[in-house]
């Protein structure tokens, strides 16, 4: 299994789509997006923050224990950091394998597990607060 | 022995710094480290890391370089 | 619910992400993509046919169906037809919607349903066969 | 009446067209019109469809104008 897990300060630009190999049946890509309205507070974006040795590790492992429930070929991970605007991505992840429902399980359930235990941080930074 | 102390979100708000090295020994728990540098801390309101794991806040760090205090994550 | 059903006989290439509200929060992205082997025969390609105006009105009702459970708010849908090579896409699929469990629920469950019910045939191009 | 035939696939090779104009009445069901048109061709191993619809092989197709003999399907 390919993993690529990447934390970038910039705007999320997914990279082109290359097949790990000719069996590969299914790519699915996720794109976390900054909603405008959180917890019924307008936003003007937010901020993410990280701790990226202890994530990094933290990502490899669950993408590791999810390969065996739901077999994948190739996983690629990018978080963005700092302030990211509302309608921009925060979060993208590209899941390649041979079928259609292992990477949408392993999709789903990778990010179930980040929410819970990846040491990723976001804060809301209001629309009055200049950005 | 030397350790560093890294604090993360509302720990570093509520810390005033995101990273300090402290002096400990390798029989201390994170509980105990805590309570000795943030008395006002609560750890029922976060995680606590050693080395980049999760560990028990009543579990000597050991030889470990680095500890971490974890509030409750938000990535996505 | 924004929904646009496209068939096409050249190269997927999918549109510009443009989400179609401020309340986005998550665009799940589907490629099928042919493979090499498949029943354990090596293929060269599969040849995509379609009952057109019966598909498409099949899955508007499917998607219109899944919105009930799995509300999301725009679908694109795209399925090439004619030859599609090893390693290129018959299918893509974007959905985007304020929380990703809808729009990943609703992937899965429109594929699925798209498998059994809507008219769209493929066959074998072996690899012994000039394309 | 007249009334198009459109055969899919599996069922375009077995007879040998892809859309025919037959003459039909609105009392006809789906299977009579199979059996009158390619009698060796089992209604069992396939779906119609009647105005684009699925539809019951032994409903009759009424004021229909397209009949759609719909093999095992297999996009995706």
């Amino acid at each position: 299994m390919e993993t690529s897990i990447l934390f970038i300060e910039t705007e999320i630009v997914p990279p082109p789509i290359t097949l790990p190999s000719r069996e590969i049946g299914a790519c699915v890509e996720f794109y976390g997006i900054v909603r405008e309205l959180e917890n019924e507070q307008p936003l003007k974006a937010l901020e993410y923050s990280v701790y990226e040795p202890m994530a990094s590790q933290q990502l490899a492992r669950i993408f590791d224990d999810l390969s065996a429930p739901h077999p994948v070929r190739a996983i690629v991970f990018i978080h963005r950091l700092g302030v990211v605007p509302v309608g921009e991505a925060s979060l993208f992840i590209r899941i390649f394998s041979a079928h259609r429902s292992e990477a949408l399980a392993f999709c789903s359930a990778a990010i179930d597990r980040m929410k819970r235990h990846v040491p990723i941080w976001k804060r809301a930074v209001l629309d009055r607060v200049r950005v | 022995m030397l350790l560093t102390l890294l604090a993360f979100s509302i720990a570093q708000d509520q810390l005033g710094f995101r990273e300090r090295e402290i002096e400990c020994n390798t029989t201390e728990t994170p509980r105990a480290i805590l309570a000795r540098i943030a008395p006002t801390l609560d750890p029922t309101s976060m995680r606590v890391a050693v080395d980049c794991e999760y560990h028990d806040w009543d579990t000597p760090i050991g030889t470990a370089r680095e500890l971490a205090l974890i509030p409750p994550v938000s990535g996505g």
